[in-house]
């Protein structure tokens, strides 16, 4: 009960503040709606027994990214929405279309079965080692060759960051 | 014990607003936050079925995933300062995106 | 491979060869040279085998030539010479010899490059009057739109590219078709054979559905008649033959629409015996309207050119005639008549080119009286309007009696209304000679008669155009044999039982079967 | 827990030379003088060369290693060697136009090369996490590439539009996985195609997931309707990386994609035959069609790529050994033809600006016949005209699709051909029958020339022997099938 009633909770700050940050005029406004967003996404990743991936997530998204979004923000003086017809009108298309999307996706998820492979790591085995060792285990084995992709996605990255926003020498 | 199908419910209402977003917002910024919603959601659905599948499998791909949108943000947000030194407007008006 | 393969050989590449030198050099003089050699050695190969070896083998060829090329899709380099090859090889020589010639001083202009897609051209002709493998076939039927397109659009007159456009358009949208179809029955015989293969006499042997063999024939026959060109689907002929060089128009009528009634002759028809059966009605029509509907617009005309264009679809409306008859007479009578139209209607193209180039214009009201003027060149235009309207002793005569013969074996009805389409033609063209040659002059400008090298052009065509319509034996003789083998199969299948009357309406037939399309 | 043997490191070979090589350039251009920087792209292109020597050494093995993360099969193999020569070709083809552009960097040269890394783990990814982290990383890198003429609004705006599409359609494409892995408990696509045949699975999710996955790989072939972002951003991005994204990424794409589901959702075949035979269909009509009311070329090339992913996926379909090697091959060939087109245009200029326009290339047959000669052989084989290899690619597209049956596929791909045909034939047009305004320059640096010989025997070569190229093909996905 006292589960749901937090699932509830969270569930609903995440919602809502999803829809903040795609209605606010004001582009800082939407980046601040993000914040708690991210924390409460958080706060469901630690209900579903991942630890780790739950401080990730506070560490990267709420830390990082949106330091950089704010940053970026604030540096470049972004204006507000101007041209507010055309995003009136364009809400009476998306809104139904959301909405229809949305109970497609959940009648079609909720309506099917879940029997896939299990897995090794259940939550009495996980807990044995720990989150951050079992997910260290994988990580470093199974997934081994992803990983030293992501690390080079992250070069590229920051090769990026640096080619297209340097300012030019000459 | 909450079960799996709230979950699913919560990420797919993350990911429909997500791509409502991106579909009607015409200021980059929010564009682009409205990419983050969807892969938080995307997140959400993937440690949903790691919990309920006991795999671990999930929990990584996260982590992956995280890894990207941090890159994709430092790229993103590139450009968009890249584009900001040529003209000083960060709003998509002028640049349509759906124009085909 | 021994010298008679190396004959088949060299008659297609030759040309494509010796084309890239022509490209490269400077000056338009040596590529007019180098175009002329090789043209006149072309003719000279093609001439070998009436001389040499006339003695078919088992098969009914005279030479095969079978190279493997692109095994995984069972596609060989197959090319094999028969009377009716022959007889297209040398027409197909002989007019690329003349074409070089009459460009000789009217194209100027980007000379290598014109003699470069005359001998591009040349190859892809010769290649589809060769192939007996239907995936090369299509090969040179595809390729020999670009040089074409090249002729007429840079150096034709008026809406050249208008023109050149519209021709590429019609003729590669008809031919995708036939690619479809050719995949098609490529795929059932596969299938049927387990041996996948384009070869032309194993896809004989293939058993198509009826239904499908309607649609895949259709498919075929739109492909050959937008060539040929039947009557609805004819329209960019006129373009195409009016704003064309002279060699172009030469070439176009000459060789380009024969290209459509062989393919019937050699790909069609024996491909699918029944579904041809099934559409001969639908042909004879097309045929017949196209003999009345041309002659009738080609009377309005007053651009000569234009004339001979439309006159050019009222004469392949009689060859088609002949082939939707498909007996031993009258399909030797399309055959004749093939090299018929290309002798007298390259002529007629050559004739107009050059009261074109004396008088910048081909107006008919523009000339009169250019017997008295210029008689020499009058006489052989005179010759050959007569022998357009097939008079007796010359050699379109011999060729439409056999087409009126043997059709009225077969549709006593149709060749009476055939024959009086003759006498249609008869109004247009003596109409035309009226004018030009006899009425008052329209003006007093100088007008000078044929130059040395104008008659040494015109000399061997009016030969031609006497002997044959003598002694027209010399080209019947080596077709019959390969003309009997074609025959005796399909109509085999039309005495059996699919009566023209049982198949009026293969058009609802094939809908109603559309299930059993593959 | 298998334990890490050698063969991880044989299978990832290829990887590890490109990337090394992309490292050693990031390093050599520090050291390199500002105008010297071309040495980089010589460079670049033996590296290539190396490794695609080492790759073929390969060919013939079969390996799973990481743990079922990683395949190296004659797929892949066939894909990699793809990629070697797009790179190359494109990478001579940007030493002379990034120099006119100011965007002459070590990191361009770098960035092609960290694609092409990409590009090559996605062609041998065996599990959707590291596909999806290939796509990723070609995909981030040509993101940098699209902006990187910092100076130009285009194509930054380019950049920007490229971006946020391709953000936007693999969180689409993750939110497909994601279901997949629920369903299935597996990235692997093995073990996704297990899990799938024990029949198991029941309820609609994994059609759903399927939908989302051909959202995301369309978008990255560029097959309508994820288009929208191809006109501007070809047009808007430099012409070096429009010619590199035009063949590169569609070809990794493509190589993602027929892998996925042909080796991990066979058993919904059904299901997804009809999606993509209905993109296929859009994709040939919308992109022909459109194409014909284009001025500028390389917005014109940008349908044409549209209408090409079409025809590709007429052959995806079609499916079976057929299908996918004819896939295989036309994306081989047109990578040379459309690196060809996109080469002539970085090679005209006009007026001291780019000749991007139409109209900027009348009369070019009078000027330059080298250069028109080309131009026209790299437009008849876009259009499917013999001898050229384009007729090669789609003979053998259309009698796959025969032969699995979708004859009406072939009837509309063959039709819109005739369609394409009049814009194709409207740049020859211009170029041969129109008289020429203006001043040309040409500037082809002697790396252009090479890559536009490269590009133009490849095209007639193929077209005329296409039979070593359908035998590589064919026997590269023998173990597949």
């Amino acid at each position: 009960m006292l589960l749901q009633t937090g699932f509830i909770y969270f569930a609903t700050v995440i919602v809502v503040c999803a829809l903040m940050v795609i209605t606010r005029k004001n582009p800082v406004h939407s980046v601040l709606f993000m914040l708690p967003l991210f924390f409460h996404v958080a706060g469901i990743f630690i209900m579903l027994n991942a630890e780790f991936v739950a401080a990730v997530q506070v560490l990267v998204y709420a830390g990082a990214i949106m330091v950089l979004f704010l940053f970026v923000v604030m540096l470049l003086n972004i204006q507000k929405e101007r041209v507010r017809p055309r995003v009136g009108l364009k809400w009476t298309f998306t809104a139904p279309l959301g909405l229809t999307l949305f109970g497609f996706l959940v009648a079609i998820l909720v309506r099917s079965q879940y029997n896939g492979t299990q897995g090794s790591f259940t939550i009495e085995a996980v807990k044995q080692i720990g989150n951050s060792q079992a997910i260290g285990q994988v990580l470093y084995t199974d997934f081994l060759f992803p990983f030293e992709v992501a690390s080079v996605i992250l070069l590229v990255a920051m090769v990026g960051a640096i080619v297209l926003a340097k300012k030019r020498l000459d | 014990m909450v079960p799996l199908n709230w979950y699913i419910a919560l990420s797919a209402a993350v990911f429909c607003i997500g791509v409502a977003g991106v579909l009607s917002r015409r200021n980059i910024i929010i564009i682009f936050l409205s990419i983050e919603l969807i892969l938080n959601s995307v997140n959400i659905l993937l440690v949903a079925y790691s919990h309920f599948l006991n795999s671990m499998r999930g929990q990584v791909f996260v982590f992956f995933i995280m890894a990207v949108a941090a890159a994709e943000a430092a790229i993103g947000l590139a450009i968009i300062i890249a584009l900001y030194r040529n003209k000083e407007t960060v709003l998509t008006d002028e640049i349509n995106l759906m124009k085909w | 491979m021994g010298i008679r393969q190396g004959i088949l050989l060299a008659l297609v590449f030759v040309p494509v060869l010796a084309a890239i030198p022509v490209l490269l050099v400077p000056s338009g003089r040596a590529a007019r040279l180098i175009a002329l050699i090789i043209t006149a050695f072309e003719l000279a190969l093609s001439l070998v085998p009436f001389a040499v070896f006339m003695q078919p083998r088992p098969d009914g060829w005279l030479v095969r030539l079978d190279l493997s090329w692109i095994p995984a899709f069972g596609i060989n380099f197959s090319l094999g010479l028969d009377g009716i090859s022959l007889l297209m090889a040398a027409l197909t020589a002989f007019l690329f010899m003349l074409s070089v010639l009459v460009s000789w001083d009217a194209i100027r202009d980007k000379s290598p490059m014109f003699h470069f897609m005359l001998l591009v051209m040349e190859t892809c002709v010769m290649g589809v009057f060769l192939s007996t493998d239907l995936f090369l076939f299509y090969l040179f039927w595809e390729v020999m739109l670009v040089p074409m397109f090249f002729l007429i659009g840079v150096w034709g007159h008026g809406r050249k590219v208008y023109s050149a456009v519209k021709f590429f358009v019609y003729t590669f949208t008809g031919s995708l078709f036939m690619l479809l179809a050719i995949i098609g029955l490529y795929v059932i015989h596969g299938s049927q054979a387990g041996e996948y293969t384009f070869a032309l006499e194993a896809l004989k042997s293939t058993h198509v559905e009826p239904a499908t063999g309607l649609w895949l024939f259709a498919a075929f026959f739109i492909g050959f008649a937008v060539k040929v060109p039947v009557f609805p689907i004819h329209s960019w002929l006129p373009d195409a033959h009016t704003d064309a060089p002279t060699a172009g128009s030469v070439i176009l009528a000459g060789l380009l629409l024969k290209t459509g009634a062989y393919g019937l002759i050699r790909f069609g028809f024996p491909l699918f015996p029944e579904a041809s059966a099934a559409y001969i009605p639908v042909i004879l029509a097309v045929g017949i309207i196209g003999v009345y509907y041309a002659a009738w617009i080609a009377y309005a005309q007053e651009d000569m050119k234009r004339l001979v264009a439309y006159s050019s679809i009222s004469h392949l409306g009689f060859v088609v005639l002949g082939i939707a008859a498909w007996n031993e007479v009258s399909l030797a009578g399309s055959v004749l008549q093939m090299v018929n139209h290309g002798i007298t209607t390259g002529a007629l193209f050559i004739m107009v080119g050059m009261l074109d180039e004396r008088m910048h214009t081909r107006d008919i009201s523009a000339f009169g009286g250019l017997w008295s003027k210029a008689p020499g060149l009058s006489a052989f235009f005179l010759l050959f309007i007569v022998s357009s309207l097939g008079l007796p002793g010359l050699n379109n005569f011999a060729g439409e009696l056999l087409i009126l013969v043997g059709l009225f074996k077969e549709y006593p009805y149709l060749a009476a209304a055939a024959f009086a389409g003759v006498v249609f033609t008869l109004i247009y063209l003596l109409r035309l000679a009226q004018k030009v040659l006899f009425g008052p002059p329209a003006t007093d400008a100088e007008f000078h008669d044929l130059s040395p090298r104008e008659a040494a052009i015109l000399v061997p065509l009016a030969i031609l155009v006497v002997v044959i319509g003598l002694y027209p034996r010399i080209l019947i003789g080596p077709i019959e044999g390969p003309i009997k083998a074609l025959v005796s199969p399909v109509a085999a299948v039309k005495t059996a039982g699919a009566t023209p009357q049982a198949a009026t309406a293969p058009a609802q037939t094939a809908a109603a079967d559309r299930g059993g399309t593959p | 827990m298998p334990s890490f043997s050698m063969d991880n490191m044989v299978s990832i070979l290829p990887e590890m030379i490109v990337l090394s090589l992309a490292l050693a350039v990031l390093m050599f251009d520090l050291a390199l003088p500002k105008d010297e920087k071309r040495y980089l792209a010589y460079f670049s292109v033996a590296g290539l060369a190396i490794a695609g020597y080492q790759t073929m050494n390969l060919a013939g093995l079969q390996l799973d290693t990481f743990y079922g993360m990683f395949v190296l099969d004659g797929y892949a193999i066939f894909f990699k060697v793809l990629f070697y020569i797009a790179a190359a070709i494109a990478i001579l083809i940007s030493i002379g136009y990034v120099k006119g552009q100011e965007m002459d960097k070590g990191e361009y040269y770098a960035l092609i090369l960290f694609a092409t890394a990409g590009m090559m783990v996605m062609a041998s990814g065996a599990d959707l996490i590291s596909i999806y982290l290939g796509l990723e990383l070609m995909a981030l890198s040509v993101y940098i590439l699209a902006g990187f003429m910092r100076g130009s609004m285009k194509s930054n705006e380019a950049a920007l539009k490229y971006f946020l599409l391709g953000a936007f359609s693999s969180g689409i494409l993750l939110y497909g996985i994601a279901i997949i892995y629920g369903v299935t408990g597996t990235t692997n696509l093995a073990g996704i195609a297990a899990f799938i045949q024990s029949g198991q699975y029941s309820g609609p999710a994994l059609t759903l997931a399927m939908i989302l996955l051909v959202a995301g790989f369309g978008f990255k072939v560029a097959a309508v309707p994820f288009h929208m972002w191809v006109p501007d951003v070809y047009e808007g991005a430099p012409t070096s990386v429009t010619a590199f994204m035009s063949v590169g990424p569609k070809a990794a794409g493509f190589a993602a994609f027929l892998r996925v589901f042909t080796t991990a959702l066979p058993g919904i075949q059904p299901d997804w035959t009809v999606i993509i035979a209905s993109l296929a269909i859009m994709s040939m009509l919308i992109g022909n069609v459109v194409a014909i009311s284009q001025t500028n070329i390389k917005r014109m090339l940008a349908y044409s790529s549209i209408a090409h992913a079409g025809y590709a996926m007429v052959g995806f379909v079609s499916g079976g050994m057929q299908g996918v090697s004819s896939v295989m091959m036309y994306l081989f060939i047109y990578m040379f033809m459309n690196l060809g087109a996109f080469g002539m245009v970085v090679m005209l200029r006009k007026d001291g600006v780019a000749g991007e326009e139409l109209k900027d290339f009348a009369g070019l047959a009078k000027k330059n016949r080298t250069a028109a000669l080309l131009m026209m052989v790299f437009m008849f084989s876009l259009a499917g005209i013999p001898p050229t290899a384009g007729f090669m690619g789609k003979f053998y597209v259309f009698m796959a699709a025969i032969d699995a049956g979708f004859t009406w596929l072939a009837i509309i791909g063959v039709m819109m051909s005739a369609v394409s045909a009049y814009f194709y034939l409207r740049v020859i047009m211009y170029m041969y029958m129109k008289e020429p305004e203006g001043e040309f320059e040409l500037a082809a640096p002697l790396s252009l020339k090479l890559a536009m010989a490269v590009a133009v025997l490849g095209v007639l070569y193929i077209g005329m022997a296409p039979a070593g190229l359908i035998d590589f093909a064919r026997i590269s996905i023998a173990g597949m099938m």
